[in-house]
């Protein structure tokens, strides 16, 4: 056991830093500042995905042969960090993190030579169809089906909090393909075109004024057969492949550490009772057991990402960076809340806006109560925290 | 000491529960993001008619002289049904500043404009908390008062036709009344998170006649502090009714909504959230009722007992809303589902005059000097 | 609805206040502060529980014809507040507040005659016989039996967490009367004298040292048949009496109240970076977050004590004061704890020592960890802080 | 970075736990309360034997001068263990002290005789916090130093044969070595919760001789600082392993227990609680890494670091052992369950050297100067 940082990986670190620094576009990071919304911009992102696809950055994590970068996990930790910390647009992590791993995993060469592309230059954008309306933390119950006719799935049922639906192009779905089988075996993934006749996208007001998460309905949907994922009835397999390949992003340590810095800064800016509230020994205490708290996160994401060896399985340390990562994203958003007081309880709408001119209102203070409020979204999205507290509890201590 | 409503107060309630039965829900609400100023001036009327905004006035100046408790049983059902009509605003804070600042005819007069619902009047009082602002001061001209400077939320201020404005002058605190819309004063409106409205005022060479001027030094100081601590108690009254619906609409959600084969309010972690509600929500009440009990009492007790129920209150506010969120899962963070919008209201609730952190400061001060 | 304090209340808790400063023997309240135990010495329990008898107010709550004193029960309140903050020894609560109410009650008038007289006056200490070692929070797998052989009943079996039970006389003991029938009719209630052969008493060293928990062991105990109260069968509806009797007692009010000013104290005698803690924002912030909690909690059992209505069962209200009582109980030692820093450390035994001569250990220091440690059993005793919630979802809100 | 051990490392971990295993459990610790002064000499001279007291003394002082990453191994075995043994004073805060403060030969005296286990030297630095008492000066006579005044809660001073003495010395700091039982030094002993010994220390005319004083000036608060930090970094490693202990018993106890016919494990609010551990503990074991990354280098990276730690792993410890005693019922809060000892050492270990309170505090000093 050596924890000491490697010289290398900081000289990466630089290299990254003043690379991004050269072809992240200001309006870009400027906008990304003063988000309302929880996601990153989509027109932006498309236009990053492309400037890191010309530079071959977008898709890091995948293999070589497929665009990846080749770098080691650690190295793949520091671009991110620097990425958030420049006020780039984050990863469309559907298709990045998602997507692409599945189909060159087990999706077909076809398969990977039309989508894979399109993925890394962000010109296709896809969404995710998991969650129904009954059944939400509780996936077995799915039951939008897809009928086999020829060479063609016919679709009906409908899908919800499918995040973006609406600006997407494609859509990663579970359906099921067998009503009479197991539950377990009974689950497909299709891949289909959220253009097709058939379907019909709603977007769903959020507490934040964002209308982002959608429900899309299906009536008799047509997909190619070609468009099936691997083999019918494996969907559970693939998915279960999804969540134990992306271990470390529902850690949300990146987002964190933004936010982090942006709590300081707040901390500099409002001024309570005469003097900057940093110096206000409550609030800055909070502020202090917070980022101990995020620096411990953090190791813990280093610590999933070596693949320490422990008297448990990893899953569990992966549910515990969720269990972690979600209940410090409501702590830090509070604290910023609670930095601006009165102040924190505008509406700013759902419109980022321009830059500000009013010294009452500086551009720090848009989109942070807006952030807190969707943020309470943290624990129970990707499997609500009482499910990963019970599985914590199976998992790691038999339970 | 008497838990029991009196045969007025059940008549307050009633009314109120009608009314918020009548007059409340998700429809409505999205309605109301239209209304220019967040006030629907139907409601408005009705409200006035029905003598709420007369309730706590004096009765040697129009009003029905009911004590607190009976303002925060009306501010209770007002909560429940997430009303924010700028009635705290109006006939609670001004009216109480009113009542003590003005004297005789011209005392009657205003009380009287207020108790019938013929006018608004916001305060300004918060300054902005950045650096490159500036907050009010006054100085005394020829024929009057030049105002310079700046307030930041406003609460109520976009429907107020007054303002009650704090500033400095001559090296002490000065309160005045003024028409919102005299010249040099700019009224930059926006909504809050709960619908309602505030402003930012800015103050440049406003001018304001002699009598404008209604009260000054340690008086102006105290009876904003009064005003404010009976405005408090209303939010947290207001903030109590939301808690108990939130806890009644949560538990029919976990009552109703199917996960893994049975309602999810059967699973323990379920259950055990919905109880912390409860037990927050009754913690609050009774955080309210201690202010009652000193509202009217020694100026640094009644401080003490509400700056500790704004701080039960609004912790409380936090368990019940966020646990609320949390036990609806996904539609918990929708605009769709009312819960959602008893967590915006809570959390202005719980910030206004003053949240869990300053309260809490206060009351450490407190400890430290007693 | 009128919230203010009546005047003849504030006069009659200056009457009691006097009076108690009369009667109260210093060497008791010198004891009593600096106890090291949670519970009051027996000793001084006995000598001032005959002095308040002379007094007639040894048993405010029972009837005017058993010894009771006619008070309201706010009154009842301001006495037993008074009591704690004039640091008296606190009620022998298993005489005076179970054992007495369910003999008045259901008792016979036999019983009534032998056995109220010594609670009143503290001559006959009483214990409580509920839990077993496989029935903590589930008491309906109690196994404890009692056969009836003519005019005995022939008692086997074990009982635990029986606090005092080394040093009392009497135990009220819940007992299986009926192997067959039902669980809940087939529990009986014993008056069971502790001095009987074939009881056992083994005493359990605690986390704080003390040992007044005990466990007792019954071999073939012979119990005369008049020692049964009221019926065969009906054990769980005098259990059941007792809970709704005792509504507000878990509230632990005045124990948290007597805390309250200690802790007080300590941020007053402690001192911390030149100056007293009571000026150190972080500390006086967390006591008056606290302090607040507190007044809200009394005003709780004040509105469960006069029984206002509201739209669910008063047992509801009663378990609020139980969670928030046990909680607050931890919360307010931990902060003792948290004052003393490294000094909070020290273990001083099980007894209780002399008055301090060494200003580094003041008097005050003294039992504030070993009441931290074994507070740590609020949330267990009296009903798991699982079971409470269990019940209140239950009662209060139908889940 | 790398998270494997290494040969040397996994053989201080495999002979700890064998001792570990030996030599503690319930009987043994009850045993150790009868001890005089805390230590079993017995095990004092095995440990010595491992060569645990040369670990992190430098090579060239007779030492194994192995890097701090292996002591946290060890030292989390010994946590796991519940071992008491006054290590930490000795092979950690003393050996760096001497270190740093020593040079030439009395340094490879000093170093050699901790490394062989022959001495035991406890720090004497915090100063009781009440009035009436007064912290230790020393002020300089013809044939060295005489000190007077008092320490509080020495760790393991009762089993020490020398002290490390800090003092105030014309205005400025110093560090002297002086023997405990030297005239005019009182030691108070007493037992912490946790069955380790501590002692006050009153100097009346104490009499030092010259050579006594080992450092003065900023070089005795450098020296000091850094040996506290690397002892923190050693008690919250033991946290660290006490808390992933308490957790296995915690969850093997609510696998055996039964109440309303099934293993309480089975019910969700007991796996939550126990989720909320392992989250914990793991939390506290990341913590203790961000220490261990910087304990060697840049001085105020190094003390914040290790403050987050103490911050991080005192609340994580909380966590575990509250927690704990609660899913074990009425037999969490006896001395007969395991499960009480280690709530008791976990509140020592989070109050050695500044408990989570005065770790915040020190952080967010840090935030606002930064």
């Amino acid at each position: 056991m050596n924890l000491r940082f490697d010289e290398r990986d900081e000289a990466f670190r630089q290299m990254v830093r003043s690379r991004i620094a050269q072809i992240l576009p200001w309006d870009i990071s400027d906008r990304h500042r003063r988000l309302l919304a929880n996601t990153s911009h989509l027109h932006d992102q498309r236009r990053w995905f492309a400037i890191l696809d010309a530079e071959g950055w977008s898709v890091p994590a995948w293999p070589v042969e497929h665009g990846g970068t080749g770098w080691t996990a650690l190295q793949r930790f520091i671009f991110e960090d620097e990425m958030y910390a420049a006020d780039a647009p984050e990863f469309h992590w559907i298709g990045s993190h998602m997507v692409g791993p599945v189909l060159y995993t087990f999706g077909s060469k076809a398969q990977c030579d039309r989508f894979l592309q399109p993925i890394r230059d962000g010109r296709e954008i896809w969404a995710q169809g998991f969650s129904e309306p009954n059944a939400g933390s509780d996936l077995a119950s799915l039951r939008t089906q897809a009928r086999r006719e020829d060479d063609v799935y016919i679709v009906n049922g409908s899908k919800i909090w499918t995040s973006g639906a609406f600006e997407a192009d494609w859509l990663f779905c579970l359906v099921k393909t067998d009503t009479q089988g197991k539950p377990q075996r009974s689950v497909s993934c299709l891949l289909i075109d959220l253009r097709s006749p058939g379907i019909t996208i709603r977007q769903i007001r959020q507490i934040n004024n964002e209308a982002h998460l959608c429900e899309v309905f299906f009536d008799d949907v047509r997909v190619p057969a070609e468009n099936l994922v691997g083999e019918e009835g494996l969907g559970w397999t693939y998915a279960k492949f999804l969540l134990d390949h992306e271990r470390t992003t529902s850690s949300f340590i990146f987002w964190i550490k933004r936010e982090l810095t942006r709590t300081r800064e707040l901390g500099r800016t409002v001024v309570r009772n005469g003097r900057q509230l940093i110096h206000d020994p409550i609030w800055s205490g909070r502020l202090a057991v917070l980022a101990a708290e995020i620096e411990a996160h953090e190791w813990s994401v280093l610590r999933v990402l070596s693949e320490e060896s422990s008297g448990f399985p990893i899953t569990a340390a992966a549910s515990v960076l969720k269990v972690k990562g979600s209940e410090i994203q409501q702590s830090i958003t509070a604290l910023q809340v609670d930095a601006l007081g009165e102040q924190s309880l505008r509406d700013y709408g759902a419109e980022s806006l321009d830059a500000s001119t009013d010294p009452i209102w500086p551009d720090l203070y848009q989109g942070r109560t807006s952030r807190a409020l969707i943020t309470r979204a943290a624990t129970i999205f990707g499997g609500a925290q009482q499910i990963q507290k019970n599985l914590l509890a199976k998992l790691a201590l038999g339970l | 000491m008497d838990f029991e409503l009196s045969e007025m107060q059940q008549m307050v309630v009633d009314s109120a529960e009608r009314l918020v039965t009548a007059e409340t829900g998700l429809d409505q609400w999205h309605a109301r993001r239209k209304l220019t100023d967040g006030v629907d001036p139907k409601l408005w009327v009705k409200m006035a008619e029905l003598g709420w905004m007369a309730l706590v006035i004096p009765e040697d100046a129009g009003g029905l002289g009911c004590p607190m408790e009976d303002l925060a049983l009306l501010m209770i059902e007002l909560g429940r049904g997430l009303v924010t009509e700028p009635l705290i605003s109006t006939s609670v804070l001004a009216a109480h500043v009113l009542d003590r600042a003005l004297v005789s005819e011209r005392r009657a007069h205003w009380l009287g404009r207020i108790a019938t619902g013929e006018v608004r009047i916001a305060l300004a009082h918060e300054e902005p908390h950045t650096n490159g602002t500036i907050g009010v001061s006054a100085r005394r001209i020829e024929d009057g008062y030049m105002l310079d400077g700046q307030k930041a939320v406003a609460f109520d201020a976009p429907s107020a036709g007054y303002l009650l404005v704090t500033s400095e002058l001559e090296g002490t605190s000065a309160l005045f009344l003024v028409a919102r819309e005299s010249t040099g004063i700019a009224t930059n409106s926006y909504a809050l998170i709960d619908g309602s409205r505030a402003a930012d005022l800015t103050f440049a060479s406003a001018h304001v006649p002699s009598d404008g001027l209604i009260a000054s030094g340690a008086a102006a100081d105290r009876i904003l502090n009064e005003a404010l601590d009976r405005a408090r108690v209303a939010l947290i009254a207001q903030a109590v009714g939301a808690m108990e619906v939130a806890l009644r609409i949560t538990a029919g959600y976990a009552k109703e909504r199917q996960q893994f084969g049975q309602p999810i309010g059967k699973f323990q972690a379920v259950q055990h959230m919905a109880a912390d509600m409860f037990v927050a929500a009754y913690q609050a009440r009774s955080a309210l009722y201690a202010a009652l009990r000193d509202i009217d009492g020694d100026a640094s007790k009644r401080a003490r007992s509400v700056a500790m129920a704004k701080v039960v209150a609004g912790m409380a506010g936090q368990t019940v809303s966020r646990n609320g969120v949390q036990i609806h899962g996904g539609y918990g963070v929708t605009d769709e589902y009312v819960i959602s919008h008893y967590y915006r209201r809570l959390l202005v609730l719980e910030k206004q005059y003053g949240g869990i952190d300053l309260n809490a400061a206060k009351l450490a001060l407190c400890e430290a000097e007693a």
